[in-house]
């Protein structure tokens, strides 16, 4: 007799994506659909998508959802939070939608403690628009606005999120995981779990950021990007919990 | 005289390089010339293709909707506009990727397996301008020399060793048979 | 029910309330702030919502999300806040989501200043925002005016999926005349299958999106929501003639502006002028029709507005250019008096 | 026997799967698939350990895992 | 000097900077975003400023402060983001600074499409922003006119102290024709005795400002721009009559849809059908007065554009409602053939 | 012989201002124009009032000033430092300006290490607008959009701006101080004074928080207002040096 | 029958409270009646006024520029309205902060040390209610029990203790000479 | 002598001065200026130590404190 070990979730539509080869925004998609299965929460959960190459995510998860502005994502997710408080709320959102044009309504989530969740996919680049600048590139970085390399003294220093928002009293959760070998997977897959569960448990704003992969638009192959992850971003980027008010401890 | 492109494949095959040189050429011959990309989320590994069009007269709308010449880089692309072409064009296909031949009888056809002539010839991404020279051969609108006096001019001082590849797949397109 | 007194502001908040609405968001601004402190004093009482947002951006949005989820839902703000949240309301027309959004209008461009005007006609009625949109708005002259239209916007967004506009300005927000409110938790609302609540597994997922990567199909949004605009326009226009039957000059002025134009014409017939006013209240759409019928027998046609003029061209399209149309207004926070206006009637309609 | 079984149609040939397979079994297949990508497949069903890795790591859902018990 | 080959929004960014502009702040957004791609390479070169801002919000402010400090400075976006710098547009409006801001439209409402359109005339000639305002409006039809208009816009607004609109679609913005640039480094600029650069105790401080707390004076300084304005419309109307001397049918017809009707014209005319264009460039001010001199002679007009007919009523306030207006466009990002165009002609202009 | 220890500087404008009697607002004016004084940059600065309170601020400074839309000052600053690298360019900000609608730009000039200074005022309510809720106001604290007290629950928590600048790399002086007591002035002082010279020397951004009263919105007596700076807003908000990366000893 | 007020004075004095009043008692007695504050940022410690009007028609401009009465509490109010009281109209003055009488012979006016009294019979921002007694007895617009019923249903539970200080207020300034 | 001199006309009477004097020698007048403020004043400028401390904590910029050197 054989068992399955992996398939796909059942939150995860059964379609094909727009994504290009390699990215790894599919890996974290189907975390996400992962945890919902596992909390059995799909039937209440409300999705919430950016503008970024995430933008038709509306497509691939099987909750309802719905398509934000480009950074107004966890304003949406608030005013839908403030109508069903029992539902689940996540919002999926890009560098750029995060903490470049939505800084403003991710630190507010944050501070108000809006009990809702947040992925943020931070891959040091803006994918849709063609490879421009984030505020969270690396210095050095060569991006289409960055031509020569990001230069702190032009175009400013790259933004640490989770230090960040984990100044907020309203925050209850707050990690950084990255996708770039099994075992980082594993971990982003608890992280995800675990963020949905505080706002289950009425704990208050949880976020984890992921470190992922741009391979076309840092023109790298697949594998090259996951071990740039490993060599330049994690070590500005350190993994860890930032915040967790939860109490519990964090099997690792 | 107006004469109107459409080159159309994969991204990543060079098409909108190669409708710029003939735009570049048009210029250079002092024609009224525009070239216009598709753009969007699905040039992102799908496909891609740009209008062209060369005309001693004011360009009107720059979007080709029938072309005079279809120049075609893989199936799709070969099923979208073939019947599109004006009657009296011509298809350029490069069949090493079509695996099909025009049935229409009001246009010309020239089947080019500019793919693997290029693998052939060690001119790795070679195949668009394989075809050009076709194109070049078959429509007359420009000398080999103006052609390729046109796309050295157009390309980067830094990237200047690729020319030599470049004639060599110009040359191979244009004396194709 | 009997009157009571109160201000415009908060004659919207209480009329929002009672028709159904649990769900506030806003940010402060003068001369509209009432509502939002309205709302924050009331709706925990009601077990309703009201937020102030770190923005006019935000609130928008979070509106947005609210209509998204099924609710009643409305922001409100004074011009430079309307312009900030033009991305959003574009949003929201392109995602057919109902909602009110008021603006009580004060002296512009830029921070201006803080007094009544109806500067932001163009904008109410053209582009709020981008693209091909429009939104119904509706040009209150009272109180309760504000309280009635407040529940009308409601049904109107409802009715047609569409964001609905209360333009108002700073003289009637804060000022305060007898209201009859809608009676307290009778508010009757529609289904909403369409709304993303969470689906139970009862029904396909539900999308609210505005993006269309294949142009036709945007297209084919964009002239399915002007069909509905059709029905609008033939079902939702609004208007009032005063004294016009026999009038030879007719006033054409809304809200605050057409109350001191009612005075006027008072004033002009007892000097024997046979002046007479209509009155848009749907300012989009425009009672084009209804002026239209006017135009035969008018000899002129005065606009009075607080701005430089910005219906004018509505008037000359509705009349079909038949009659002269002259203007006058003030701007800037600027108010004239019934006797200003009385001036301009009687200097012709003053220049333009 | 364990078995990996891969959804050919949806892969990309990104060959994240076959950089992690700790039995080295994966490869990118030279068909084309009609997206025009090459996708992966199990060059030895045999030697696969079910550990699911390469499932984990498939940004595209592509691989379904089974496990001999 | 030679001309040579580039794209829309390359020639733009190059003009811009041979025009003197050395502070660009943009946000990245499709497809316009080669403008600010070009720019961060070639500012560095030429001793400017590129700077990739925080959002659309911040980019409009940013060059509210370089316009301040006397800079000539511009953004770009397209169409969700411009909504975005509408209050800040006000703001530049309501201060009296010269920018540029190219509005590169994509299909509507809402995240739309990423496809050509022509769909925010409305806002860019009625409401970039709350309060009596306007910016004057170029719409280019040609890489050319793209290069050359950049320079006219910056010009004109230092000329009147204004903000000015560069609109244009996405097409205009992605194709590549020759065009000839303006020569490298021979930028005249003018003298900015009042911008906000330090006194160094040489002159009474300056106070950049758009905050007029007594209406009054907020009013004088609204009525003091209209007085601009009337220059403007005198001095800086620009307009194409191509074909009309004679035409029967008139087409109206703005950038990129124009030259789709130049060819449907000429078609027509093959057809012995007598068609004409008059092509506005200036959308604002709207060359109302060369309109009305066809309306005698032509028996209609039809207005083509990429969205749901915006311009129809600036037609027929121009042409007083003398003849009929008739209207065929496409939305959200469609663009019609020139036979598309013909058909309409042929069918008399179609419905509206 | 007499010699004059105190008397108006010279950058601030010899007129009355609209503050309320007994507003601390007068208190920072003048000591930034103090600064400026100190500095002998008069001539070369740009100052850009924020929409608040303070907004008349440009009738206020002996300098260049520019009036900015609301939230909108980091921008405008950037925009003026960007053209004029070598001036001194401060922004004078609320904290409903600041750090509710202004977050994201205040966010990213600290980010960017803008060289400007940020004077930022935390009165903890809305002074302009009479008396709303503040991102600042302390939990408890009753305002007109807080009517019953602010709850975490309902409108969130309050932001402490220090602690989420420090977290940026651009940031290179950013403290808080106070100017309920004389000594703390003394102290707002110097710390202004060295987020100017901060900026002079090109080391990147400052920003100083200057914890301040509204006593007429605080619905308390000026001098009740000043203790409660004391008793109720430093507790909550530490003064203090959060970064200063210019090395020097902070003389105390 | 149209009747127009203004009342003005510093922030503080209890302007808008009082004009509040009047226009309430007009709704109870069915007219038509409107209450604009003047607003804005001015209003913070400098002069405040309202404009109330009072009418059996339909209430055009809530703006009154040209009032029957005017009620001033300051200087400044007095300088800036008695030029624009109607002829046969009437103004209001509370004495104790005005010193000042119109000399106008087109109007009547009532010199009340509204200040003083309040202070004298310990009814500390009593004024505006002292005044607002007298105008009831000057202009007979309302009875005593019409406006004090009125001003009781309009002031909140909460607050009913200080309806007694208000009667006293009202009684003085209706019995003031 | 020290010296504290008040600009009556700009002072708005909170009393910040008077609440900080170490040697308790402010108070407000019981005059109004003309805007309508009790104006803070000295009343005994000979016990004055011109530590200039109401001046500091003065928001209107009202004092001028002079020591006698
Ligand atoms: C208001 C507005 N500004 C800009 C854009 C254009 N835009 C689309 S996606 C994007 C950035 C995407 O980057 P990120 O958020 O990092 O997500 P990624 O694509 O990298 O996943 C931008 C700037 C837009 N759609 N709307
Ligand atoms: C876009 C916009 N939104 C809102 C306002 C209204 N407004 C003016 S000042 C202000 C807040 C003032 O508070 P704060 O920044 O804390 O400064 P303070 O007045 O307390 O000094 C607001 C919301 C505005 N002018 N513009
Ligand atoms: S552009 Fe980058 S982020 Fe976007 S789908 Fe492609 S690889 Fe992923
Ligand atoms: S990881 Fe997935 S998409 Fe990539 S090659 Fe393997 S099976 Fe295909
Ligand atoms: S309202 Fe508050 S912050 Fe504003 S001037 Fe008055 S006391 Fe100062
Ligand atoms: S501190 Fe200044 S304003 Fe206040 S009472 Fe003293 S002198 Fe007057």
């Amino acid at each position: 007799m054989s068992k399955i070990v992996f398939q796909r979730p059942k939150a995860l539509c059964d379609v094909p994506t727009h994504y290009c080869p390699g990215c790894t925004h599919g890996i974290v998609h189907r975390l996400v659909a992962q945890a919902i299965d596992d909390l059995g929460v799909e039937g209440k959960t409300i999705g919430i998508a950016p503008v970024g190459c995430s933008v038709f995510a509306y497509n691939y998860f099987n909750c309802d959802m719905i398509e934000a502005a480009h950074g107004r994502a966890p304003a949406v997710a608030t005013g839908v939070k403030r109508v069903l408080p029992d539902n689940v709320v996540f919002t999926y959102q890009g560098d750029g939608d995060l903490i470049a044009i939505g800084t403003a309504e991710t630190v507010h989530v944050g501070a108000r403690g809006e009990n809702i969740t947040i992925i943020f996919i931070n891959n040091a680049i803006y994918g849709m628009t063609g490879g421009q600048m984030a505020p969270t590139s690396l210095l050095g970085q060569k991006t289409t606005t960055s031509p020569y390399g990001r230069k702190k003294e032009i175009q400013g220093n790259p933004i640490r999120v989770c230090e960040l928002m984990a100044t907020l009293d309203g925050t209850a959760y707050c990690a950084r995981v990255a996708v770039d070998t099994v075992p980082h997977i594993n971990e982003a897959k608890r992280a995800i779990k675990k963020a949905f569960q505080t706002q289950i448990d009425k704990k208050g704003f949880s976020i984890v950021e992921v470190l992922s992969t741009c391979p076309t638009n840092w023109g790298m192959t697949p594998k090259e990007a996951l071990d740039w992850i490993r060599t330049d971003m994690i070590p500005h980027y350190p993994l860890g919990v930032y915040k967790d008010i939860t109490g519990e401890d964090e099997a690792k | 005289m107006t004469k109107s492109f459409i080159l159309a494949g994969f991204g990543g095959q060079g098409i909108l390089f190669a409708g710029r040189q003939l735009a570049s050429c048009g210029m250079a011959k002092g024609y009224n010339v525009s070239w216009l990309p598709s753009y969007g989320p699905e040039m992102r590994g799908g496909t891609c293709n740009c209008s062209v069009i060369i005309s001693d007269e004011e360009i009107g709308s720059p979007i080709v909707t029938n072309p005079n010449y279809a120049v075609v880089f893989n199936l799709p692309s070969f099923d979208k506009f073939e019947p599109l072409v004006q009657s009296r064009g011509t298809m350029f296909v490069d069949s090493t990727l079509v695996n099909k031949i025009s049935w229409r009888d009001d246009i010309s056809g020239y089947y080019i397996p500019a793919t693997k002539l290029a693998e052939d010839n060690d001119l790795q991404g070679g195949a668009n301008v394989i075809m050009l020279g076709k194109v070049v051969a078959a429509t007359r609108l420009f000398t080999r020399d103006e052609f390729l006096e046109s796309m050295r001019a157009s390309i980067p001082a830094s990237k200047a060793e690729l020319m030599e590849n470049n004639i060599k797949a110009f040359d191979i397109g244009m004396g194709y048979k | 029910m009997a009157k009571v007194l109160m201000k415009g502001n908060e004659a919207i908040a209480e009329s929002a309330i009672r028709h159904g609405c649990l769900h506030y968001f806003g940010y402060p601004i003068t001369p509209q702030t009432e509502i939002a402190e309205y709302m924050a004093k009331r709706m925990p009482k009601v077990g309703g919502v009201c937020l102030q947002a770190e923005s006019e951006v935000a609130a928008i949005n979070m509106v947005l999300g609210a209509a998204s989820a099924g609710a009643r839902a409305m922001t409100s703000s004074s011009s430079p806040g309307i312009s900030l949240k033009c991305e959003g309301i574009s949003y929201i027309i392109g995602s057919d989501l109902p909602c009110l959004i008021v603006n009580i209008q004060r002296g512009s461009p830029g921070l201006g200043s803080i007094q009544p005007s109806q500067q932001d006609y163009y904008q109410a009625t053209k582009a709020l925002g981008h693209g091909d949109s429009q939104v119904p708005v509706l040009a209150p002259s009272s109180v309760q005016e504000l309280a009635d239209f407040t529940g009308l916007a409601f049904d109107i967004g409802d009715k047609y999926r569409t964001p609905v506009m209360l333009l108002a300005d700073g003289a009637l927000g804060q000022m305060m005349e007898p209201v009859e409110l809608a009676p307290e938790g009778q508010a009757v609302l529609p289904e909403k299958p369409w709304a993303a609540n969470g689906h139970e597994f009862k029904r396909k997922r539900n999308i609210i999106n505005s993006l269309y990567i294949q142009p036709d199909e945007l297209e084919k949004t964009v002239l399915e929501r002007y069909k509905r605009y059709e029905q609008i326009e033939a079902n939702e226009i609004r208007y009032e003639n005063y004294m016009t039957e026999d009038a030879d000059i007719i006033l054409v002025s809304y809200g605050i502006t057409s109350r001191i134009c009612k005075t006027a014409v008072g004033m002009a017939r007892q000097k024997g002028i046979k002046a007479g006013l209509f009155r848009p209240i749907t300012l989009w759409p425009y009672p084009k029709k209804q002026l239209l019928a006017l135009a035969d027998q008018a000899k002129k046609f005065l606009v009075v507005e607080l701005n430089m003029g910005q219906m004018v061209d509505d008037v000359k399209v509705s009349i079909e250019s038949k009659k002269p149309v002259c203007f006058f207004g003030r701007t800037g926070g600027m108010m004239p008096s019934p006797g200003d206006v009385l001036k301009a009637i009687e200097s012709e309609g003053g220049a333009r | 026997m364990n078995k990996v079984t891969f959804n050919v149609e949806r892969c990309k040939g990104c060959g994240l799967c076959v950089s992690v397979c700790p039995k080295k079994i994966l490869e990118l297949g030279e068909d084309l698939n009609s997206k025009g990508y090459h996708p992966a497949r199990i060059t030895d069903q045999e030697k696969c350990i079910a550990c699911a890795m390469c499932a984990v790591i498939c940004p595209d859902t592509v691989i379904t895992v089974e496990k001999d018990v």
